[in-house]
């Protein structure tokens, strides 16, 4: 990791239960706010944490109905990332075999879901997925700037 | 005006404006789109969705934003958004939204537009 | 509990560092919010969390530089009440032989600190505090109204 | 008007008046005290910190605020506070605080009194 040492740790544990998931967009606000990210930014950051959330809620099917999140606050020695981690113990997912959402084909389809992933995809700077019988973690990251 | 819980209506000279506030997540996307189909079915073509009270959204609550722009190309329609935070017009962007619903930076120019 | 039970259950676990109880009270405050507590209400339970927490991270001394936060909402079938727990695993204190704090003699004295308890239990509906060597809990509730 | 991070002054007609923005932990505290003794070395006997800029203290930073009550009762002035939330009025409350320094809801009713 380049010398990139974890300056803050923070670690949110949530029911997976409606509106849970906004207040997890706002702890994360809360850290993004702590390093000084921008507005814009944490914004984002705010969108990409409901998603992966909701993704967690809505498809793990994991048992003990709790996502746990991890919030890192990255960096030399001045923060300059913020790495978080939505983790469930559901029952996976395998996000090579995932169709790309495609907006013409949405129009027609019955099934007009499926922009989650795209959506954090587009908005955070990195994105990883680690899915397998154990659930899965996502882990994605945003530069302070 | 008519109002809902979180979805209130302006019908301005043959286009109709539905004001959203708040979260839009699956309930309050539904909510649009119930006020969307009343406005269809009293006759209106031009559908304009001021997001000006919302700062967060959904996929789930943009998927049913979706099925209208949907209905709309169906009955030959237009749908137009204006008013978003940054973050929800680059939502919109990177799902290709924009191509099939027009963004405008605030009302008047959305209705400029619109009637033009 | 005359027939409460906790209708959700949030964990937060936080390093004993500057700013990081700004980051704890975001999350009572998106807690509170989600359960419609009234703004003033809210506000006193984000003033009372960042009392509890600074008195962690100052006094404690503990090993682990971490304290864990438990956000409960109880109710018997709606949100009633939000429980905080604020814990550390560090030295511990005995509440009883505290001096209660008085201005006049603050006005006074050098040390003009010593108020954070008495503005928790000023601000909060209940507090316990438990607290002995393997570290202290305080646990504070507030009603919805 | 003489700015810092948090803290600006204006000299009011014989009252200055502290205006604090965001958190009062210590860091903060310390800065309105130094503020605050800079305008007491140029001589005013009347302070007024308009707390309007800020939603959340700690009881470190309002311990540093008492420093500041104890030196104005030492050279004889006076201090006061205005715009506060409801939360932090009730916490000078529940301090006593607000027995040796008096509360006022906005400025102009602070000046008013201070003044009179
Ligand atoms: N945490 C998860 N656990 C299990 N499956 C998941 C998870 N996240 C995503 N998926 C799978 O990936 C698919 C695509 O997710 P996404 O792009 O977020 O769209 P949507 O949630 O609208 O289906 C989901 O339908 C689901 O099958
Ligand atoms: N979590 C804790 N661990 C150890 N000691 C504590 C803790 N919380 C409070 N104390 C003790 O109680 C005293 C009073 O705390 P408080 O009323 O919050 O005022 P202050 O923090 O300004 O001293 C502290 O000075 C400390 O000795």
């Amino acid at each position: 990791m380049n010398g990139l040492a974890t300056l803050r740790e923070v670690t949110l544990t949530l029911p997976m239960a409606p509106d849970m998931e906004v207040a997890a967009s706002k702890t994360a606000t809360a850290i993004a706010e702590y390093m000084k990210m921008s507005p814009d930014r944490i914004d984002e950051v705010r969108m990409a944490v409901i998603e992966a959330c909701i993704n967690a809620f809505e498809h793990s099917h994991s048992s003990d109905r709790q996502v746990t999140m991890t919030f890192e606050v990255v960096g030399k020695t001045e923060p300059e990332e913020l790495r978080i981690t939505v983790k469930d113990t559901g029952i996976g997912f395998d996000p090579e075999t995932l169709e790309e959402p495609n907006i013409e084909r949405k129009l027609r389809d019955d099934r007009k879901r499926g922009w989650g992933l795209k959506i954090i995809r587009g908005l955070m700077d990195s994105v990883e997925i680690h899915s397998g019988d154990d659930g899965t973690t996502v882990i994605m990251s945003k530069r302070r700037r | 005006m008519t109002a809902s819980s979180n979805v209130t209506v302006e019908r301005r000279d043959g286009v109709a404006v539905i004001y959203t506030q708040g979260y839009i997540n699956n309930q309050a996307g539904e909510e649009v789109a119930r006020v969307a189909y009343t406005l269809i079915d009293e006759g209106y073509k031009t559908l304009l969705i001021n997001l000006g009270g919302t700062t967060i959204v959904n996929s789930i609550g943009i998927s049913i934003l979706i099925v209208i722009i949907e209905k709309m190309i169906e009955i030959d329609g237009r749908l137009a958004f204006c008013s978003l935070t940054p973050t929800i017009e680059k939502t919109f962007h990177i799902m290709g939204l924009a191509q099939y619903a027009p963004i405008y930076s605030d009302e008047t120019a959305a209705l400029a537009t619109l009637r033009g």
